[in-house]
């Protein structure tokens, strides 16, 4: 008789895998993070330094650049473990699958996500960014990269098994993810503007729940076409 | 009819080139779009075709080389 | 018919506009060893993915315990272990940790991960990472599980893919032990085995040209 | 809803009703569409406000609109497809993606060449526009995808996937957009809505939109036979097909 471990289980070791796996394997961790501070030191460059221009355009830019740098996260989520078979053997276990689809993106969030968060105030200074923002900065990210981990991770499960994924990854994923920045770099303008910005964060939290329940099943059901 | 001449109705009140064009690509794209998916049809039939006469000839091939190799 | 451990019911499965196989319809009974065979390219890891649920085939279901396994997958997963071309180990864990976490994720209890690696001759090489190891002792982590597993089904693609002599034979006695105790294992090779080939039976794959 | 469906769950059967459908809606689509546009460009009066420039509005109008009924009718397939593994409905989904792509495209371009006598640009980024162009670039990927995978039965799923999700998302986006808008624009006139609309030209309006919609159906009709023989190219009775087409 085998003997069935409890889904709590299931979900702590798969995040602590993967978390283990990507610290012995520092680049991933960093070079997104260098990606994110870098697009974001080109802009000003590219723009010019009027640091009102730079305070109006702060939030989108930041945003902008979250956006680029889960993108180009996304790919080691599934990618080593398809290429080494780990996968085949996670859509193997009798465990639900959703929980371990969840505990990877989770994972990946705390990889990705949670480092740009750290750095955003930081390079928000350099941005000029008005002040009253930084509070609304913050909660959208911690609000907003859950979103893009978990929409990116249903286009990387559906690209994963084809070999060159990536620019056909950004061109399915970046068009879903435009609700996401609209919503929070409204909310951060709002904030500058010293207006109340609860109802784009209601909406954000709305969408995070959307996608907390919905998307670990598009997820599998990919990650199965995927491995056919 | 609406337009006075010939000429009236192709200048659509100076808005002709506005006009024109919109109808031009829309009927255009519509046109590539039915020339591309019928002629898609004949290519599909091209490649089965070729590829039919491909076993073909690698069936005979076999039935040449190794006659008695025993059917499982 | 009821006591099929795993029914083929009118399997096709179709490649790259190539009929692989056709209506294929088998039963594997407890203590079956069962090898399939044909030549490169005839679909044999395509069956063993049909088979363990991996692929969904074109056409026809399989069957575990008389439940169709796409409707049941937890049911079946309970019972399966599966190992394919990729041996499915991690190269930044180390030979225990990968053996535990797939032993774990797979519902097998293990108190002694050491004396399971020692089985497949991996005593010392506990905390190396994967990647520091050659093609064959991943392979052996990978296998390890084999040693630890109580489940019914083993579908094996190809198990004796860069093992040395010994290990193959003390695969094929784990093997006979496996089926003796009501188990079922199914796997491809091109190798013959040596230890229990009288109970070996047979499924070949012919390579179709349509 | 299974036993009536399932004679057509074969695709011989559904090529042969896809082979008769096909010439009464290529017929009728070329009638109404040629109908509709004639009537639109050269009888319906001129409007007051916008000239003659509104006569897009005849071909506009309903390629935005059918956009994305198209994509709801391609969800609707990917559903059944997904839900019952009906081959043949990601067959038909797979079929309408690129028509939606094309009549979104023409929605964008006659959108924006209606925008530039009435707004000066030839480009604005007014809700409706660019809900289009995010619609694009959403059939776009899914057109993308299910090119990516060799195998065809693999690819149809993939897509199905990915355009449920696109389905969820769409209305989200939409709204996102118009939010976006009244934010950033304040309320912007939008020319190319018409609250109210004389008859005269309602009518040629109506016409075109059942032509697109036909039209639609022709070319999805076609495309669907291409993915049924795609499908099934190892098959007897394709084979028999090519064979008599040769002759």
């Amino acid at each position: 008789m085998t003997h069935s471990i409890s889904y709590w289980k299931t979900f702590s070791n798969v995040l602590r895998r993967d978390l283990k796996v990507a610290v012995r394997n520092k680049g991933d961790i960093f070079n997104p993070l260098v990606f994110f501070v870098i697009v974001i030191t080109l802009f000003p460059l590219g723009i010019g330094s009027d640091s009102q221009v730079l305070t109006r355009i702060a939030p989108g830019i930041i945003w902008v650049a979250a956006l680029l740098s889960a993108l180009l996260s996304l790919e080691r989520l599934f990618k080593n473990d398809y290429n080494d078979g780990s996968l085949e053997q996670m859509l193997l276990s009798p465990q639900p699958l959703f929980i371990m689809v969840f505990a990877k993106v989770l994972a990946h969030w705390v990889l990705t996500g949670i480092p740009i968060i750290i750095i955003a105030p930081l390079l928000a200074v350099l941005l000029h960014l008005e002040e009253a923002a930084y509070g609304a900065l913050i909660i959208t990210l911690l609000l907003g990269t859950p979103i893009l981990s978990l929409i990116g991770a249903v286009g990387v499960a559906l690209t994963v098994g084809i070999k060159k994924g990536g620019v056909l990854l950004s061109l399915l994923v970046l068009p879903l993810y435009i609700p996401v920045l609209i919503f929070a770099t409204g909310a951060i303008e709002a904030a500058a503007l010293a207006m109340p910005y609860a109802g784009h964060l209601a909406i954000i939290a709305a969408l995070l729940t959307g996608a907390i329940t919905l998307t670990p099943f598009a997820i599998g059901a990919a990650l199965r076409v995927s491995t056919n | 009819m609406h337009f006075e001449s010939l000429s009236d109705f192709f200048a659509m009140g100076g808005y002709g080139f506005y006009v024109w064009l919109s109808y031009g690509v829309t009927f255009a794209l519509l046109i590539t779009l039915t020339v591309v998916s019928v002629r898609g049809r004949r290519n599909l039939i091209n490649q089965i075709r070729s590829k039919q006469a491909r076993e073909q000839k690698l069936k005979e091939y076999r039935k040449g080389n190794k006659k008695d190799e025993p059917k499982a | 018919m009821s006591k099929a451990l795993l029914s083929a019911n009118a399997l096709t499965c179709i490649r790259e506009d190539r009929i692989l196989f056709d209506q294929l319809s088998f039963d594997i009974l407890p203590g079956d060893l069962i090898q399939i065979e044909g030549p490169n390219g005839a679909g044999k890891t395509s069956l063993l993915r049909i088979l363990a649920g991996l692929s969904r085939p074109y056409d026809g279901c399989v069957e575990y315990a008389g439940k169709n396994i796409e409707r049941d997958r937890e049911g079946y997963y309970e019972n399966l272990l599966y190992i394919g071309h990729l041996a499915g180990v991690k190269g930044e864990l180390t030979a225990q940790e990968n053996l535990d976490f797939n032993l774990q994720m797979h519902g097998d209890h293990c108190d002694n991960i050491e004396a399971a690696l020692s089985e497949v001759k991996l005593t010392g090489f506990e905390d190396a990472l994967a990647s520091h190891l050659s093609a064959g002792q991943n392979r052996r982590i990978a296998l390890a599980r084999l040693w630890q597993s109580e489940v019914k089904v083993w579908i094996l693609d190809e198990p004796f893919t860069a093992i040395d002599k010994a290990g193959v034979s003390e695969l094929e006695t784990l093997f006979v032990q496996h089926i003796d105790n009501g188990g079922t294992v199914i796997f491809t090779s091109h190798q013959d085995l040596q230890i229990g080939a009288q109970r070996l039976k047979r499924i070949t794959l012919d390579y179709n040209f349509y | 809803m299974w036993k009536w469906l399932h004679p057509y769950a074969k695709p011989e059967r559904s090529y042969e009703l896809a082979s008769t459908l096909l010439p009464w809606f290529a017929v009728s689509s070329v009638i109404t569409l040629l109908i509709g546009t004639i009537w639109g460009l050269a009888f319906a009066p001129v409007d007051y406000q916008q000239g003659e420039s509104y006569r897009i509005i005849f071909i506009h109008v309903p390629a935005a609109t059918l956009a994305m009924s198209t994509y709801m009718a391609m969800a609707t397939a990917a559903f059944v497809g997904m839900v019952w593994q009906l081959k043949l409905s990601d067959a038909a989904a797979a079929a309408m993606a690129p028509v939606g792509a094309v009549l979104t495209a023409i929605a964008l371009i006659t959108g924006s060449a209606w925008g530039k006598p009435m707004w000066g640009t030839w480009w604005i980024w007014d809700a409706r526009l660019t809900t289009e162009l995010i619609l694009l670039f959403i059939y776009i990927g899914i057109i993308a995808l299910h090119n990516s995978f060799e195998d065809k039965v693999l690819a149809g799923r993939a897509a199905g996937i990915l355009t449920l999700v696109g389905v969820i998302n769409i209305p989200i986006i939409k709204y996102s957009v118009e939010w976006w808008n009244t934010l950033h624009q304040g309320a912007t006139i939008s020319k190319l809505d018409k609250p109210s609309m004389p008859t005269e030209m309602l009518i040629p309006l109506l016409i075109n939109i059942l032509g697109f919609a036909l039209m639609i159906g022709a070319l999805t009709l076609i495309r669907f036979r291409n993915e049924i023989i795609d499908r099934n190219s190892m098959r007897p009775w394709v084979r028999e097909l090519v064979a008599q087409e040769s002759k």
